[in-house]
């Protein structure tokens, strides 16, 4: 074995115009990037604010700016499929060959659930959920950090894949033994493991320190009953991360040791066993869906009843239904295999339990529309995404039901059906809410609007073009056709797949208009500019001012009630703020900056890499620096800095939160 | 968990504030301890349904020697012992029973994991490693992956060592990692408890 | 309103755009239970659905800012009636579905022979890459890439595969199940109407997937034994080495059939084990495997 | 925001800060002495149970689960100081949680696997084939 593993020239697909046009793209449009900012001179601005920030805003942000890197290159892989589709029927087969289209579908499935949905939901959480529950940071800084490291690590794994070597070609599931090194004996699958095991860690760090943060560190005086609902979403979806994300893990490590070391969990030979994988991988997958639909829940609560301008109809409710879902989604993961051969028994029960999801999710729809009752509704982008959605998701949510009566599943199950069900409550669901939540907070994060009338013509193309795109499907679905067909020869599928490539386009236009919408707004930014609470808002954050300083509140709130910032202002207790001359600070303790996050991201990337092309020297050094760094870590003497009484009133006099409680 | 919520209301009412540092470090520890131990349950299961899968190859009873288990058994349980007796110096703040439990614990962990490795590597000359069946792919991860969890504990008690000769046990930080290692240890003997139960005594049974 | 409009239109016509072909156009009593099944859950919820989304649409219209005919009530935050209500909507419905569900998971088990008075031909399928093998043990003949079957006669299959997992499907014969290595799934099927329809691998299964699909062929009793017959007098024999061929990978076979079959050699596919050291896994490295 | 409020709450590990059930350093020492001796029987039990010909065979596997569970109980209880006080709550849900989670995992896992293995292992005489090799 050679100094560099299996890695040599042959690893770059040259001879792939399309491959090495893609890569050739990124590979400028980072060394742009990165050029412009060193002429510029922002490296240590970068480097000091944000790579090292342990502050749960600047996180958040990156974690944003990750994931809507990852919606564009996802949403490329989908313009690829869509258009390969619409093209390769009867005898045709398109521009895409098998070899490039199963790592087109496999990359697409992977990115979108784990480095672009994921990231997001991360992201929103970590922005708001310590603002909402009035604090000044999450329980671990550092820590978040180097989940964002890790997490990036992942993401720059799987882009890596593009030019060098190839992405799994075994789909985001990736089910043994066709992941089994005898089938696929190309780094494919490792890349996929590696970005999955390195971005895992970091998820279950994240969702480890959410649940201590969420359950030990709020503002005095907020109960768990006077938690704003997004907080308990999160704290949900971070439940179900500490609990479901360990499995995935275990069962990667399991198909990682048949692959590097020979063992036999899921290979034909050796009596390993492939249903084994199946069970494990949706033991995770389910909750895991739960995890990204759970905090949009939050996110709709927040913005319905905020634009509804009343309180959250049915609170309790809404937070019983949560958790029902938390704990039920641990017990309805064979759905995804009933037509593995499981006695009726067996198939009926996860069926009904499955449907039993239905109620909580049910209930929390009723709700929304009951605080839409009686109010006086605001149509701002956010709520029309949230709009949007109830729309839109109680379609999937149905197909998703319907699926769980096991005779319509194998009659529907993996066609064009399923794909439809799930991107209808992914898209309808997660990806609504979390635009919803990103045209919410934005003024929070940075001060100033985004642009309405970009965000509704973004709105009204994703909406239309999600139904022209995904409507088709369960057509598709019905008349037969499968997932992931690189060709097909029955000609009548033709015009379906043609409209869901039309679709594609127009949601095309509706991610154009969202970057055209942030520019745009970052140009009039000066007109756009807003005070602390834009929205009318009626949680914590809105306490805050915008952006808010690193201390996020100079003085804590003291919580008196569910919604106690909204009830205040309806009392008109909130006065304007006392000048700052007149406010009394006291010094501040805020986490100090670390670059452990960055450093083990590093090392990580070192480690994934080497192990991916067998460099066995390289990921030992990987392993050692990152233990180095935190051993560097542990040893290290101050861990909070001291933010003197000036400073404060200082930033306080610059930009002002303008309300207090 | 609605009841919680309830009992927690009623019982924090207006009081409630951000916990101790103690508090919430020991917490998201704690948390990563159950997330750990899932981790675990996932290989106990593939472990449980492969454990009859030897393709022909040596199965649980050929192999298994109950008297290394028991001793190792033994090494685990009384190094827990120690390293709670540890935990007590800590909180007391005496030095010598400190470092002399700290150091008990090492060794007696120090001793399981090389017992534990003799019997794999006697079980690999065997021709009986890990390639051999998936019964013995499980067998190995389940029980390897105990001892990589030992072996983090060992590297992380050296440091700690390190850590109260130089900071004190005065030094909160010190103190909250302490805490937190005894947690660990005391969570890989339960693990322990069930990887003995499921793997050996009942491989033995059949 | 106007693209909930279109949406509903869109899905009509797929609705009956999908029905001279797959799921909604059943051959078969299996088919037909799955699709009266899917239909009826189908209706069920939509009967609760649909008003949502009226709802949803009309309390958003009516309650815009704008309207000053609209009351606003900023104090209904809850209602202990309503509450009810909103929980036992959907459990009822989910009570019903569920009980479809539940009785309907029996009732169309795929291991559930069909009764009936004629006797069951038996089928044994296996998947290759990326081919079906279908195995008529009882007249000991094989098909490539074609199943044929009699028409009203129950079609008792055992499945399994040769490698890596797919699942074998004719939609208008109804359910689908996978096809493991080293694993025999079973399912019983019927077809009622003679014609040909279109069978394939629903499970993603590598490069030659898209052309994994073959013919079911639903022939009268008298066509079914003249086949046989036809098949009996010609072609290759399968036993290990023809096997050992065929199982090479290649996509889009023509379909073709076997003379004579070797007796138990479904059974060596089964068992997934013999197939590691020969034939098989040419093609793939062999460089990990663990020596025996 | 200190020790204030200490008493609220918990850190898992630490033994009760309430002052009615505060223990002394002896005490401490003799928690976990009691908690060693019952982990020592109960283990013993355990080689013991699974070594007899005294018991019923039948009642073996269970007796094993029962002593398991009864040691995990021993170890959380003198050596975690899990309690059920109400400085502790969060730190019991936690454990229920996860609990309840290895439980849904495990057995849901167990359970379909047995069903699935039932009904898809090929016939007995195909299984002779595979001792064969
Ligand atoms: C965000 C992601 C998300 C969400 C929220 C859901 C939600 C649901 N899913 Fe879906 N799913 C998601 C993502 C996926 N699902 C999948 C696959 C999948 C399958 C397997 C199909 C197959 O492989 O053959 C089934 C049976 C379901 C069922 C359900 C159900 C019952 C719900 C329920 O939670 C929906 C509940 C909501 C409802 C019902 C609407 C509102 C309720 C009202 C208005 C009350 C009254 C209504 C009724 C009582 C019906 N899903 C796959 C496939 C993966 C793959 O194979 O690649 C993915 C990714
Ligand atoms: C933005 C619009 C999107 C379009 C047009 C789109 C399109 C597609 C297409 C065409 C497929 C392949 C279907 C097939 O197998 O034949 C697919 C698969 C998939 N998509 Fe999307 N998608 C979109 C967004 C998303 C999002 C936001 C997510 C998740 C967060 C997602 C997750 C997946 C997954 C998991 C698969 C399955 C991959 C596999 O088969 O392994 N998609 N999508
Ligand atoms: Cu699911």
């Amino acid at each position: 074995m050679s100094l560099l593993g299996k890695l040599d020239w042959s690893a770059i697909p040259f001879d792939q115009p399309i491959i090495m046009g893609a890569s050739g793209g990124m590979v400028l449009g980072i060394g742009a990037v990165l050029a412009w900012v060193v002429l510029k001179g922002y490296v240590p601005y970068l480097w000091r604010e944000w790579i090292t920030s342990v502050d749960h805003k600047r996180i958040g942000v990156m974690y944003i700016i990750l994931a809507l890197l990852m919606l564009l290159r996802g949403f490329a892989d989908a313009i690829m499929m869509r258009s390969q589709q619409a093209i390769a029927a009867g005898g045709a087969h398109g521009y895409l060959p098998p070899e490039h289209f199963d790592q087109v579908f496999s990359a697409h499935g992977t990115i979108l659930i784990f480095f672009m949905a994921m990231p997001f939901v991360i992201g929103m959480m970590n922005f708001v959920v310590p603002l909402q529950l009035g604090v000044r940071d999450m329980a671990f800084p550092t820590l978040n950090s180097v989940a964002l490291g890790l997490t990036a690590s992942g993401i720059l794994l799987t882009n890596i894949s593009l030019a060098i070597g190839e992405f799994s070609k075994a789909g985001w599931v990736a089910y043994p033994p066709l992941s089994e090194l005898q089938y696929s004996p190309g780094v494919g699958v490792d890349y996929y493991l590696w970005a999955l095991q390195i971005s895992g860690v970091g998820t279950l760090m994240t969702g480890i320190n959410f649940v201590a943060t969420i359950l030990k560190t709020r503002a005095p005086g907020m109960t768990y009953m006077r938690m704003p609902v997004f907080c308990w979403t999160s704290l949900a979806a971070n439940l179900l991360i500490v609990a479901a994300f360990p499995v995935l893990t275990a069962t990667m490590a399991m198909l990682l040791l048949d692959r590097y070391l020979g063992f036999h969990f899921f290979t034909i030979d050796g009596q390993g066993n492939a249903m084994m994988y199946v069970n494990l991988f949706w033991v995770w997958g389910h909750p895991e869906v739960y995890i990204l639909v759970l905090p949009a829940f939050g996110i709709f609560s927040e913005v319905v009843s905020t634009f509804s301008g009343k309180p959250l109809f049915g609170y309790r409710s809404m937070v019983a239904a949560t958790m029902v879902i938390c704990v039920l989604s641990f017990v309805v993961w064979l759905h995804h295999f009933f037509t593995m051969g499981a006695s009726a028994n067996v198939n009926g029960f996860f069926g009904v339990m499955t449907m039993i999801i239905a109620v909580p999710t049910g209930v929390k729809v009723f709700n929304w529309l009951f605080t839409m009752y009686g109010g006086r509704i605001r149509f701002t982008v956010p709520i029309l995404w949230s709009i949007g959605f109830m729309v839109t998701f109680v379609i999937g949510g149905m197909t998703g039901v319907l699926m769980a009566v096991p005779p319509a599943d194998f009659a529907l199950h993996n066609s064009l059906f399923l794909i439809a069900h799930f991107h209808n409550v992914i898209i309808g669901g997660t990806v609504f809410g979390l635009m919803a939540g990103y045209n919410y907070w934005f003024p929070k994060a940075f001060g100033f609007k985004l642009d309405e009338g970009w965000g509704r013509l973004s709105f009204w193309c994703w909406l239309i073009g999600f139904y022209i795109a995904f409507m088709p499907l369960y057509a598709l679905g019905l008349m037969g056709m499968t997932r992931r067909m690189q060709h097909y020869d029955v000609a009548t599928w033709q015009p379906w797949l043609v409209v869901a490539a039309i679709g594609v386009v127009i949601i095309l236009v509706g991610i154009v208009s969202q970057i055209i919408q942030l520019v745009v707004s970052i140009r009039d930014r000066e007109k756009l500019r807003v005070t602390a609470d834009p929205w009318n808002g009626r949680t914590l954050e809105w306490a805050a001012a915008s952006p808010p300083p690193p201390w996020n509140f100079a003085i804590q709130p003291q919580v008196t009630g569910i919604d106690a910032f909204w009830r205040a202002k309806q009392d008109r207790r909130v006065q304007q703020a006392p000048s700052t001359k007149e406010k009394i600070f006291e010094p501040i303790e805020i986490p100090k900056s670390s670059a452990t996050g960055f450093v083990t991201a590093f090392f990580a990337v070192i480690f994934g890499f080497a192990m991916i092309w067998h460099i066995w020297w390289m990921a030992g050094i990987g392993i050692i620096g990152a233990f180095l760094t935190m051993l560097a870590f542990a040893f290290r003497e101050e861990e909070e800095i001291e933010i003197p009484v000036e400073q404060i009133a200082r930033l306080e006099l610059v930009n002002p939160s303008e309300i207090s409680l | 968990m609605s009841t919680m919520v309830v009992d927690g209301t009623s019982y924090r009412e207006d009081t409630s504030v951000p916990a101790s540092k103690r508090v919430v470090v020991g917490y998201g520890f704690w948390i990563f301890l159950l997330s750990d131990i899932v981790m675990f349950s996932a290989f106990f299961a593939a472990y449980a349904v492969l454990a009859h899968a030897t393709a022909g190859g040596p199965s649980g009873m050929q192999l298994f020697n109950q008297r290394s288990v028991a001793i190792e058994t033994a090494c685990l349980l009384a190094s827990s012992y120690t390293c709670g007796l540890m935990q007590l110096a800590v909180t007391a703040r005496r030095y010598a029973a400190t470092y002399g439990m700290a150091i008990l614990t090492f060794v007696l962990g120090a001793m399981f994991l090389a017992l534990e490795l003799r019997e794999f590597s006697g079980m690999i000359a065997l021709g009986a490693g890990p390639q051999r069946s998936a019964f013995l792919s499980s067998f190995f991860t389940l029980v390897g992956c105990h001892g990589l969890h030992v072996t983090a504990g060992l590297i992380w008690l050296a440091v700690m060592l390190a850590q109260v000769a130089i900071r004190g046990l005065y030094d909160a930080t010190v103190e909250r990692r302490l805490l937190c290692f005894s947690l660990f240890w005391h969570a890989l003997d339960i693990v322990w408890v069930w990887l003995f139960t499921v793997v050996y005594l009942k491989g033995i049974l059949s | 309103m106007r693209y909930v409009l279109l949406a509903v239109v869109l899905t009509g016509a797929a609705i009956l755009g999908g029905c001279n072909e797959g799921v909604l156009d059943p051959k078969g009593p299996i088919a037909a239970a799955n699709r009266q099944i899917l239909l009826n859950s189908l209706g069920i919820m939509l009967a609760i659905v649909i008003p949502v989304i009226v709802a949803t649409l009309g309390v958003a219209f009516w309650f815009r800012a704008s309207n000053n005919r609209a009351r606003y009530r900023p104090d209904f935050e809850y209602s202990g009636r309503l509450e009810m209500l909103v929980w036992s909507i959907p459990a009822m419905t989910v009570f019903l579905v569920g009980g479809v569900a539940w009785v309907g998971s029996h009732d169309v088990s795929p291991r559930k022979p069909i009764a009936s008075s004629v006797k069951a031909v038996r089928v044994q399928v296996a998947s290759l890459d990326w081919k079906w093998l279908f195995i008529y043990p009882d007249q000991g003949i094989a098909s490539v890439n074609r199943l044929t079957i009699p028409v009203g006669t129950p079609i008792s299959l055992e499945l399994t595969s040769s490698g890596v997992m797919n699942s074998f499907f004719v939609p208008q014969l109804g359910s689908q199940i996978y096809t493991m290595a080293g694993m025999v799934t079973r399912l019983n099927l019927l077809g009622d109407e003679a014609g040909t329809y279109r069978g394939f691998s629903a499970q993603f299964s590598g490069e030659g997937f898209s052309d994994m699909h073959f013919d079911a062929e639903v022939v009268t009793g008298e066509k079914f034994a003249q086949w046989i017959e036809t098949a009996r007098s010609a072609g290759p024999e399968l036993n290990a080495t023809t096997y050992a061929s065929l199982a090479k990978p290649t996509a889009a076979v023509e379909p073709f059939t076997y003379r004579s079959v070797a007796p138990g050699l479904f059974e060596t596919i089964t068992v997934a084990e013999m197939q590691s050291d020969d034939a098989m896994c040419r093609r793939y490295p062999s460089f990990m495997r663990a020596e025996k | 925001m200190s020790d204030t409020y200490y008493d609220y709450d918990r850190a898992p590990g630490d033994a009760s800060a309430l002052p009615d059930i505060e223990q002394g350093r002896t005490s401490g020492v003799l928690v976990y002495t009691i908690g060693f001796g019952l982990a020592v029987v109960l283990t013993a039990m355990s080689f013991w149970v699974a070594n007899t010909s005294l018991l019923w065979v039948g009642g073996v596997t269970i007796g094993l689960t029962v002593l398991a569970i009864a040691q995990m109980g021993i170890h959380l209880v003198f050596f975690l100081h899990v309690t059920s006080g109400p400085d502790n709550t969060n730190n019991v849900m936690a454990l229920a949680f996860g609990v309840l989670i290895v439980i849904l995992v495990v057995v849901g896992s167990l359970l379909i696997m047995a069903d699935l293995n039932d009904s898809m292992m090929p016939g007995p005489e195909l299984m002779n084939l595979h001792m064969q090799r």
